[in-house]
Protein backbone atom coordinates (compact mmCIF):
# COMPACT_ATOMS: atom_id res chain seq x y z
CA UNK A 1 0.00 0.00 0.00
CA UNK A 2 1.07 3.49 -0.90
CA UNK A 3 1.47 6.35 1.67
CA UNK A 4 1.62 10.13 1.01
CA UNK A 5 2.38 12.65 2.79
CA UNK A 6 2.04 16.45 1.98
CA UNK A 7 3.13 19.52 3.72
CA UNK A 8 3.88 20.05 7.21
CA UNK A 9 3.47 16.11 7.38
CA UNK A 10 5.63 15.44 5.03
CA UNK A 11 8.38 17.45 6.19
CA UNK A 12 7.89 16.34 9.62
CA UNK A 13 8.03 12.46 8.23
CA UNK A 14 11.05 13.11 5.89
CA UNK A 15 9.34 11.63 3.44
CA UNK A 16 6.46 12.35 0.68
CA UNK A 17 5.67 8.36 -0.14
CA UNK A 18 6.76 5.08 0.79
CA UNK A 19 5.49 1.64 0.03
CA UNK A 20 4.24 -0.55 3.12
CA UNK A 21 2.82 -3.97 3.55
CA UNK A 22 0.08 -3.85 6.10
CA UNK A 23 0.24 -6.41 9.36
CA UNK A 24 -2.92 -8.81 9.04
CA UNK A 25 -4.26 -6.79 11.68
CA UNK A 26 -4.58 -3.46 9.89
CA UNK A 27 -7.57 -3.65 8.29
CA UNK A 28 -8.93 0.15 8.91
CA UNK A 29 -7.85 3.25 8.79
CA UNK A 30 -7.82 4.05 12.52
CA UNK A 31 -5.65 1.01 12.78
CA UNK A 32 -3.21 1.93 10.17
CA UNK A 33 -2.66 5.65 12.20
CA UNK A 34 -2.33 3.43 15.19
CA UNK A 35 -0.21 1.43 13.38
CA UNK A 36 2.10 4.26 11.86
CA UNK A 37 2.56 6.07 15.13
CA UNK A 38 4.46 2.73 16.33
CA UNK A 39 7.22 3.41 13.87
CA UNK A 40 9.06 6.60 15.60
CA UNK A 41 8.93 9.89 17.49
CA UNK A 42 7.79 11.60 13.60
CA UNK A 43 4.93 9.28 12.62
CA UNK A 44 4.00 9.84 16.78
CA UNK A 45 4.18 13.85 16.10
CA UNK A 46 2.17 13.88 13.15
CA UNK A 47 -0.85 12.55 14.57
CA UNK A 48 -0.88 13.58 17.47
CA UNK A 49 -4.23 16.05 16.58
CA UNK A 50 -6.14 14.24 14.20
CA UNK A 51 -8.06 17.36 13.87
CA UNK A 52 -5.68 18.87 11.73
CA UNK A 53 -5.12 15.70 9.78
CA UNK A 54 -7.38 15.64 6.72
CA UNK A 55 -6.83 11.53 4.86
CA UNK A 56 -8.16 11.01 1.46
CA UNK A 57 -8.09 7.28 0.52
CA UNK A 58 -7.39 6.60 -3.37
CA UNK A 59 -7.68 10.27 -4.38
CA UNK A 60 -11.50 10.52 -2.70
CA UNK A 61 -11.72 12.56 1.03
CA UNK A 62 -12.62 10.05 4.15
CA UNK A 63 -13.95 11.23 6.81
CA UNK A 64 -14.08 8.85 10.08
CA UNK A 65 -13.01 5.64 10.04
CA UNK A 66 -13.31 3.06 7.20
CA UNK A 67 -12.20 0.07 5.87
CA UNK A 68 -9.35 -0.41 3.61
CA UNK A 69 -9.67 -3.25 2.42
CA UNK A 70 -9.41 -2.37 -1.74
CA UNK A 71 -7.44 1.10 -0.50
CA UNK A 72 -4.01 1.03 -3.34
CA UNK A 73 -3.17 4.93 -1.67
CA UNK A 74 -3.63 6.44 1.36
CA UNK A 75 -2.62 10.32 1.56
CA UNK A 76 -2.16 12.50 4.69
CA UNK A 77 -1.77 15.97 4.50
CA UNK A 78 -3.28 19.11 6.49
CA UNK A 79 -6.32 21.33 5.78
CA UNK A 80 -5.53 22.65 2.31
CA UNK A 81 -4.84 26.29 1.94
CA UNK A 82 -5.65 26.82 -1.45
CA UNK A 83 -4.53 29.04 -4.57
CA UNK B 1 -11.47 22.73 -18.22
CA UNK B 2 -8.58 22.60 -15.92
CA UNK B 3 -4.92 23.07 -16.08
CA UNK B 4 -2.87 22.29 -13.44
CA UNK B 5 0.90 23.70 -14.20
CA UNK B 6 4.01 25.11 -12.92
CA UNK B 7 4.32 27.37 -15.94
CA UNK B 8 2.85 30.85 -15.79
CA UNK B 9 0.30 31.84 -17.67
CA UNK B 10 -1.55 34.99 -19.39
CA UNK B 11 -4.87 35.65 -18.45
CA UNK B 12 -5.43 37.53 -21.98
CA UNK B 13 -4.60 35.11 -23.86
CA UNK B 14 -6.79 32.73 -22.26
CA UNK B 15 -9.73 34.96 -22.43
CA UNK B 16 -8.81 35.07 -26.59
CA UNK B 17 -8.58 31.53 -26.36
CA UNK B 18 -12.40 31.49 -25.13
CA UNK B 19 -14.06 34.05 -26.90
CA UNK B 20 -12.37 32.95 -30.16
CA UNK B 21 -14.41 32.63 -33.13
CA UNK B 22 -17.97 32.53 -30.83
CA UNK B 23 -20.54 34.96 -30.85
CA UNK B 24 -22.71 33.24 -27.98
CA UNK B 25 -20.83 34.73 -25.35
CA UNK B 26 -22.28 37.86 -24.01
CA UNK B 27 -20.00 37.57 -20.44
CA UNK B 28 -16.23 36.82 -19.68
CA UNK B 29 -15.62 37.56 -15.71
CA UNK B 30 -11.79 36.10 -14.86
CA UNK B 31 -10.74 35.83 -11.39
CA UNK B 32 -6.56 36.08 -11.26
CA UNK B 33 -5.01 35.39 -8.08
CA UNK B 34 -1.58 36.53 -7.06
CA UNK B 35 1.50 36.55 -4.81
CA UNK B 36 0.88 39.75 -2.65
CA UNK B 37 3.65 40.97 -0.13
CA UNK B 38 1.77 40.13 2.74
CA UNK B 39 -0.30 37.10 4.55
CA UNK B 40 0.26 35.59 7.19
CA UNK B 41 3.68 36.65 7.20
CA UNK B 42 4.89 39.84 7.68
CA UNK B 43 6.85 39.79 4.32
CA UNK B 44 5.89 37.32 2.08
CA UNK B 45 8.77 37.32 -0.94
CA UNK B 46 7.59 34.38 -2.85
CA UNK B 47 5.17 31.66 -2.28
CA UNK B 48 5.72 27.48 -2.90
CA UNK B 49 2.44 25.90 -3.78
CA UNK B 50 2.48 21.93 -2.91
CA UNK B 51 -0.27 19.41 -4.73
CA UNK B 52 -1.44 16.28 -4.73
CA UNK B 53 -0.87 15.58 -8.44
CA UNK B 54 -3.81 13.03 -9.80
CA UNK B 55 -5.68 13.82 -7.21
CA UNK B 56 -5.85 17.80 -7.70
CA UNK B 57 -6.97 17.83 -10.97
CA UNK B 58 -9.64 15.33 -9.93
CA UNK B 59 -11.25 17.76 -7.24
CA UNK B 60 -11.14 20.81 -9.59
CA UNK B 61 -12.97 18.49 -12.62
CA UNK B 62 -15.68 17.62 -10.21
CA UNK B 63 -16.01 21.35 -8.81
CA UNK B 64 -16.20 22.67 -12.54
CA UNK B 65 -18.90 20.27 -13.37
CA UNK B 66 -20.69 21.18 -10.30
CA UNK B 67 -20.64 24.57 -11.52
CA UNK B 68 -21.48 23.77 -15.02
CA UNK B 69 -24.37 22.36 -13.77
CA UNK B 70 -25.14 24.96 -11.16
CA UNK B 71 -24.75 27.96 -13.74
CA UNK B 72 -25.59 28.47 -17.37
CA UNK B 73 -21.57 28.67 -18.42
CA UNK B 74 -20.76 28.44 -22.24
CA UNK B 75 -17.19 27.84 -21.06
CA UNK B 76 -15.31 27.30 -18.06
CA UNK B 77 -11.80 27.21 -17.25
CA UNK B 78 -9.88 26.73 -14.38
CA UNK B 79 -5.75 27.16 -13.91
CA UNK B 80 -4.03 26.64 -11.13
CA UNK B 81 -0.20 26.87 -10.93
CA UNK B 82 1.78 24.76 -7.97
CA UNK B 83 5.86 24.70 -7.14
CA UNK B 84 7.39 28.43 -6.41
CA UNK B 85 5.75 31.81 -7.27
CA UNK B 86 7.84 35.28 -6.59
CA UNK B 87 6.01 38.20 -5.73
CA UNK B 88 3.10 39.39 -8.13
CA UNK B 89 3.03 36.24 -9.95
CA UNK B 90 -0.52 34.71 -10.56
CA UNK B 91 -1.28 31.37 -8.74
CA UNK B 92 -4.42 30.78 -10.06
CA UNK B 93 -6.95 31.76 -12.82
CA UNK B 94 -10.61 31.63 -12.90
CA UNK B 95 -12.54 32.53 -16.85
CA UNK B 96 -16.38 31.62 -16.77
CA UNK B 97 -17.96 32.81 -19.96
CA UNK B 98 -21.68 32.63 -20.16
CA UNK B 99 -24.67 34.47 -21.84
CA UNK B 100 -25.70 36.76 -18.86
CA UNK B 101 -23.25 38.44 -16.79
CA UNK B 102 -24.95 36.87 -13.39
CA UNK B 103 -24.03 33.59 -14.55
CA UNK B 104 -20.24 34.29 -14.79
CA UNK B 105 -19.66 36.52 -11.73
CA UNK B 106 -21.60 33.85 -9.44
CA UNK B 107 -19.72 30.58 -11.22
CA UNK B 108 -16.23 32.23 -10.74
CA UNK B 109 -17.38 33.60 -7.26
CA UNK B 110 -18.07 29.93 -6.39
CA UNK B 111 -15.01 28.07 -7.88
CA UNK B 112 -12.99 30.92 -6.40
CA UNK B 113 -14.56 29.84 -2.70
CA UNK B 114 -14.22 26.30 -3.18
CA UNK B 115 -10.35 26.79 -4.64
CA UNK B 116 -9.61 28.90 -1.43
CA UNK B 117 -10.57 25.98 0.80
CA UNK B 118 -10.88 22.31 -0.63
CA UNK B 119 -8.70 21.82 -3.50
CA UNK B 120 -5.32 19.83 -2.61
CA UNK B 121 -2.54 22.82 -2.62
CA UNK B 122 -0.40 23.47 0.33
CA UNK B 123 1.07 27.09 0.28
CA UNK B 124 4.38 27.68 1.77
CA UNK B 125 5.42 30.93 2.55
CA UNK B 126 8.95 32.32 2.62
CA UNK B 127 9.90 35.77 4.03
CA UNK B 128 12.76 37.99 3.15
CA UNK B 129 15.12 36.62 5.22
CA UNK B 130 14.65 33.21 3.91
CA UNK B 131 12.02 31.84 6.78
CA UNK B 132 9.30 29.59 5.68
CA UNK B 133 5.90 29.04 7.42
CA UNK B 134 3.40 26.75 6.40
CA UNK B 135 -0.11 28.82 5.91
CA UNK B 136 -2.62 27.96 8.35
CA UNK B 137 -6.31 27.26 6.98
CA UNK B 138 -8.22 30.28 7.16
CA UNK B 139 -11.70 30.57 9.19
CA UNK B 140 -13.00 33.60 6.40
CA UNK B 141 -12.49 31.07 3.85
CA UNK B 142 -14.71 28.53 5.26
CA UNK B 143 -17.23 30.93 5.98
CA UNK B 144 -17.27 32.33 2.07
CA UNK B 145 -18.16 28.69 0.98
CA UNK B 146 -21.43 27.78 3.04
CA UNK B 147 -22.65 30.43 1.19
CA UNK B 148 -22.99 28.06 -1.59
CA UNK B 149 -24.12 25.18 0.15
CA UNK B 150 -27.72 24.15 -0.23
CA UNK C 1 -9.95 55.01 -14.22
CA UNK C 2 -12.81 55.86 -16.69
CA UNK C 3 -12.55 55.84 -20.42
CA UNK C 4 -14.99 56.15 -22.30
CA UNK C 5 -13.81 55.23 -26.38
CA UNK C 6 -14.91 54.12 -30.26
CA UNK C 7 -12.20 52.25 -29.95
CA UNK C 8 -11.59 48.38 -29.12
CA UNK C 9 -9.68 47.38 -25.97
CA UNK C 10 -8.19 44.58 -25.10
CA UNK C 11 -8.58 43.39 -21.81
CA UNK C 12 -5.03 41.54 -20.65
CA UNK C 13 -3.55 44.50 -21.79
CA UNK C 14 -5.46 46.48 -19.37
CA UNK C 15 -4.84 43.69 -16.96
CA UNK C 16 -1.09 43.89 -17.71
CA UNK C 17 -1.20 47.83 -16.57
CA UNK C 18 -3.07 47.38 -13.60
CA UNK C 19 -0.69 45.00 -12.24
CA UNK C 20 2.24 46.31 -13.68
CA UNK C 21 5.13 46.49 -10.88
CA UNK C 22 2.59 45.86 -7.77
CA UNK C 23 3.02 43.68 -4.89
CA UNK C 24 0.26 44.48 -3.53
CA UNK C 25 -2.52 43.54 -5.39
CA UNK C 26 -3.94 39.72 -4.27
CA UNK C 27 -6.69 39.41 -6.12
CA UNK C 28 -7.85 40.96 -10.20
CA UNK C 29 -11.81 40.63 -11.21
CA UNK C 30 -12.34 41.14 -14.93
CA UNK C 31 -15.78 41.38 -16.47
CA UNK C 32 -15.99 42.00 -20.22
CA UNK C 33 -19.16 42.43 -21.56
CA UNK C 34 -19.47 41.04 -25.77
CA UNK C 35 -21.86 41.72 -28.58
CA UNK C 36 -23.99 38.20 -29.32
CA UNK C 37 -26.19 36.79 -31.37
CA UNK C 38 -29.26 37.41 -29.89
CA UNK C 39 -30.90 39.77 -27.24
CA UNK C 40 -34.42 41.45 -27.96
CA UNK C 41 -34.56 40.57 -31.98
CA UNK C 42 -33.82 36.99 -32.85
CA UNK C 43 -30.37 37.80 -34.76
CA UNK C 44 -28.48 40.40 -33.53
CA UNK C 45 -25.80 41.44 -36.69
CA UNK C 46 -24.37 44.69 -34.72
CA UNK C 47 -24.88 46.80 -32.13
CA UNK C 48 -24.90 50.63 -31.64
CA UNK C 49 -24.40 52.30 -28.46
CA UNK C 50 -25.39 56.24 -28.13
CA UNK C 51 -24.29 57.98 -25.29
CA UNK C 52 -23.90 61.15 -24.00
CA UNK C 53 -20.33 62.61 -24.10
CA UNK C 54 -19.96 64.73 -21.20
CA UNK C 55 -22.37 63.05 -18.63
CA UNK C 56 -21.36 59.86 -18.96
CA UNK C 57 -18.01 60.14 -18.07
CA UNK C 58 -18.95 61.96 -15.20
CA UNK C 59 -21.41 59.60 -14.41
CA UNK C 60 -19.51 56.63 -14.67
CA UNK C 61 -16.89 58.29 -12.32
CA UNK C 62 -18.89 58.95 -9.82
CA UNK C 63 -20.08 55.23 -9.77
CA UNK C 64 -16.45 54.02 -9.69
CA UNK C 65 -16.00 56.81 -6.78
CA UNK C 66 -18.51 54.94 -4.73
CA UNK C 67 -17.15 51.94 -5.91
CA UNK C 68 -13.91 52.86 -4.04
CA UNK C 69 -15.53 53.69 -0.91
CA UNK C 70 -17.64 50.65 -0.67
CA UNK C 71 -14.77 48.46 -0.64
CA UNK C 72 -11.13 48.12 -0.22
CA UNK C 73 -9.58 48.42 -3.61
CA UNK C 74 -6.10 48.73 -5.25
CA UNK C 75 -7.24 50.04 -8.53
CA UNK C 76 -10.71 50.18 -10.39
CA UNK C 77 -10.72 50.68 -14.68
CA UNK C 78 -14.24 51.21 -16.32
CA UNK C 79 -13.87 51.08 -20.07
CA UNK C 80 -17.08 51.40 -22.14
CA UNK C 81 -17.27 51.72 -25.86
CA UNK C 82 -19.95 53.62 -27.99
CA UNK C 83 -20.95 53.60 -31.75
CA UNK C 84 -20.84 50.55 -34.09
CA UNK C 85 -19.85 47.12 -32.99
CA UNK C 86 -20.16 43.80 -34.70
CA UNK C 87 -20.57 40.37 -33.08
CA UNK C 88 -18.30 38.87 -30.62
CA UNK C 89 -16.64 43.19 -30.03
CA UNK C 90 -15.88 43.42 -26.52
CA UNK C 91 -18.64 46.24 -25.23
CA UNK C 92 -17.85 46.87 -21.77
CA UNK C 93 -14.59 46.18 -18.92
CA UNK C 94 -14.66 46.66 -15.98
CA UNK C 95 -11.35 45.56 -13.69
CA UNK C 96 -11.10 45.76 -9.97
CA UNK C 97 -7.83 45.31 -7.97
CA UNK C 98 -8.14 44.19 -3.99
CA UNK C 99 -6.15 42.78 -1.75
CA UNK C 100 -8.71 40.23 -1.18
CA UNK C 101 -11.22 38.29 -3.89
CA UNK C 102 -14.72 39.39 -2.36
CA UNK C 103 -13.92 42.84 -2.63
CA UNK C 104 -12.28 42.72 -6.08
CA UNK C 105 -15.71 40.38 -7.00
CA UNK C 106 -18.36 42.54 -5.02
CA UNK C 107 -17.02 45.63 -6.59
CA UNK C 108 -16.88 44.80 -10.34
CA UNK C 109 -20.27 42.72 -10.08
CA UNK C 110 -21.50 46.34 -8.32
CA UNK C 111 -20.73 48.45 -11.17
CA UNK C 112 -21.27 45.84 -13.24
CA UNK C 113 -25.35 46.28 -12.08
CA UNK C 114 -25.20 49.70 -12.35
CA UNK C 115 -23.51 50.27 -16.06
CA UNK C 116 -26.15 48.16 -17.49
CA UNK C 117 -29.04 50.40 -15.35
CA UNK C 118 -27.83 53.70 -15.03
CA UNK C 119 -25.04 54.49 -17.42
CA UNK C 120 -26.21 56.85 -20.28
CA UNK C 121 -25.97 54.64 -22.64
CA UNK C 122 -29.02 53.80 -25.00
CA UNK C 123 -28.45 50.46 -27.48
CA UNK C 124 -29.53 50.46 -30.94
CA UNK C 125 -29.62 46.42 -32.54
CA UNK C 126 -29.34 45.51 -36.39
CA UNK C 127 -30.45 42.28 -37.67
CA UNK C 128 -29.16 40.67 -40.55
CA UNK C 129 -32.00 42.06 -42.28
CA UNK C 130 -30.85 45.67 -41.64
CA UNK C 131 -33.58 46.07 -39.65
CA UNK C 132 -32.69 48.28 -36.36
CA UNK C 133 -34.35 48.26 -33.29
CA UNK C 134 -33.67 50.20 -29.72
CA UNK C 135 -33.50 48.11 -26.90
CA UNK C 136 -36.02 48.52 -24.31
CA UNK C 137 -35.01 48.61 -20.21
CA UNK C 138 -35.37 45.53 -19.10
CA UNK C 139 -36.45 44.80 -15.41
CA UNK C 140 -34.59 42.07 -14.36
CA UNK C 141 -31.89 45.02 -14.46
CA UNK C 142 -33.08 47.17 -12.31
CA UNK C 143 -33.99 44.38 -10.01
CA UNK C 144 -30.31 43.31 -9.98
CA UNK C 145 -29.10 46.66 -8.81
CA UNK C 146 -31.76 46.79 -6.08
CA UNK C 147 -29.60 44.43 -3.88
CA UNK C 148 -26.74 47.29 -3.87
CA UNK C 149 -29.08 49.75 -1.94
CA UNK C 150 -29.11 50.65 1.64
CA UNK D 1 -30.39 77.19 -23.75
CA UNK D 2 -28.93 73.82 -25.34
CA UNK D 3 -31.88 70.96 -25.48
CA UNK D 4 -30.24 67.59 -26.39
CA UNK D 5 -32.47 64.32 -27.77
CA UNK D 6 -31.06 60.89 -27.46
CA UNK D 7 -31.55 57.36 -28.95
CA UNK D 8 -35.08 57.40 -30.10
CA UNK D 9 -36.15 60.82 -29.28
CA UNK D 10 -33.41 62.19 -31.42
CA UNK D 11 -34.37 60.10 -34.27
CA UNK D 12 -38.38 61.56 -34.19
CA UNK D 13 -37.08 64.56 -33.38
CA UNK D 14 -34.76 64.51 -36.08
CA UNK D 15 -31.86 66.29 -34.36
CA UNK D 16 -29.82 65.54 -31.58
CA UNK D 17 -29.53 69.36 -30.76
CA UNK D 18 -30.46 72.65 -30.66
CA UNK D 19 -29.87 75.83 -28.81
CA UNK D 20 -33.43 77.68 -27.87
CA UNK D 21 -34.31 81.01 -26.62
CA UNK D 22 -37.25 79.90 -24.10
CA UNK D 23 -40.09 82.52 -23.72
CA UNK D 24 -40.51 84.36 -20.69
CA UNK D 25 -42.90 82.18 -19.19
CA UNK D 26 -41.22 78.67 -19.33
CA UNK D 27 -39.36 78.59 -16.10
CA UNK D 28 -39.89 75.34 -15.35
CA UNK D 29 -38.94 71.82 -16.88
CA UNK D 30 -42.64 70.90 -17.11
CA UNK D 31 -43.35 74.41 -18.84
CA UNK D 32 -40.50 73.76 -21.10
CA UNK D 33 -41.98 70.43 -21.65
CA UNK D 34 -45.74 71.77 -22.99
CA UNK D 35 -44.10 74.61 -24.93
CA UNK D 36 -41.53 71.95 -27.03
CA UNK D 37 -44.68 69.76 -27.43
CA UNK D 38 -46.43 73.03 -29.42
CA UNK D 39 -43.52 73.00 -31.71
CA UNK D 40 -44.86 70.23 -34.36
CA UNK D 41 -46.20 66.60 -34.26
CA UNK D 42 -42.45 65.07 -33.53
CA UNK D 43 -42.63 66.86 -30.42
CA UNK D 44 -46.07 66.48 -29.26
CA UNK D 45 -45.14 62.21 -29.86
CA UNK D 46 -42.01 62.13 -28.02
CA UNK D 47 -43.89 63.85 -24.94
CA UNK D 48 -46.94 61.42 -24.79
CA UNK D 49 -45.80 59.60 -22.47
CA UNK D 50 -43.72 61.33 -19.74
CA UNK D 51 -43.12 57.97 -18.45
CA UNK D 52 -40.64 56.64 -20.66
CA UNK D 53 -38.84 59.96 -21.02
CA UNK D 54 -36.22 61.27 -18.86
CA UNK D 55 -34.62 63.96 -18.53
CA UNK D 56 -30.88 65.67 -17.15
CA UNK D 57 -30.14 69.07 -16.68
CA UNK D 58 -26.94 70.36 -16.74
CA UNK D 59 -26.04 66.80 -17.12
CA UNK D 60 -27.59 65.51 -13.40
CA UNK D 61 -30.74 63.36 -13.73
CA UNK D 62 -33.96 64.97 -13.16
CA UNK D 63 -37.45 63.81 -11.42
CA UNK D 64 -40.31 65.88 -10.92
CA UNK D 65 -40.52 69.52 -11.89
CA UNK D 66 -37.74 71.73 -11.22
CA UNK D 67 -36.78 75.29 -12.17
CA UNK D 68 -34.81 76.12 -15.22
CA UNK D 69 -33.16 79.01 -13.40
CA UNK D 70 -29.36 79.19 -14.50
CA UNK D 71 -29.83 75.94 -16.63
CA UNK D 72 -27.82 75.66 -19.80
CA UNK D 73 -28.38 71.91 -21.17
CA UNK D 74 -31.45 70.02 -20.53
CA UNK D 75 -31.43 66.23 -21.89
CA UNK D 76 -34.22 64.65 -22.96
CA UNK D 77 -33.66 60.72 -23.60
CA UNK D 78 -35.30 56.79 -22.99
CA UNK D 79 -34.70 55.08 -19.60
CA UNK D 80 -30.87 53.85 -20.67
CA UNK D 81 -29.68 50.29 -21.82
CA UNK D 82 -26.59 50.12 -20.43
CA UNK D 83 -23.44 48.49 -21.79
Amino acid sequence: MKILYFAWLRSKVGQSEETISLPDDVTTLYQLITWLKTRGPAYEEIFTDLNVVRVAIDQEHITGDTTLEGASEVAFFPPVTGG
Amino acid sequence: MVIVQAEIFDTGAEIARITASRTDIGAVVTFTGLVRDFNDSADVQSLTLEHYPGMTERELEKIEASARVKWDLQDCLIIHRFGKMELAEPIVLVITASKHRHDAFEAAAFLMDWLKTKAPFWKLEADTEGNTDWVKERSSDQEALKRWQD
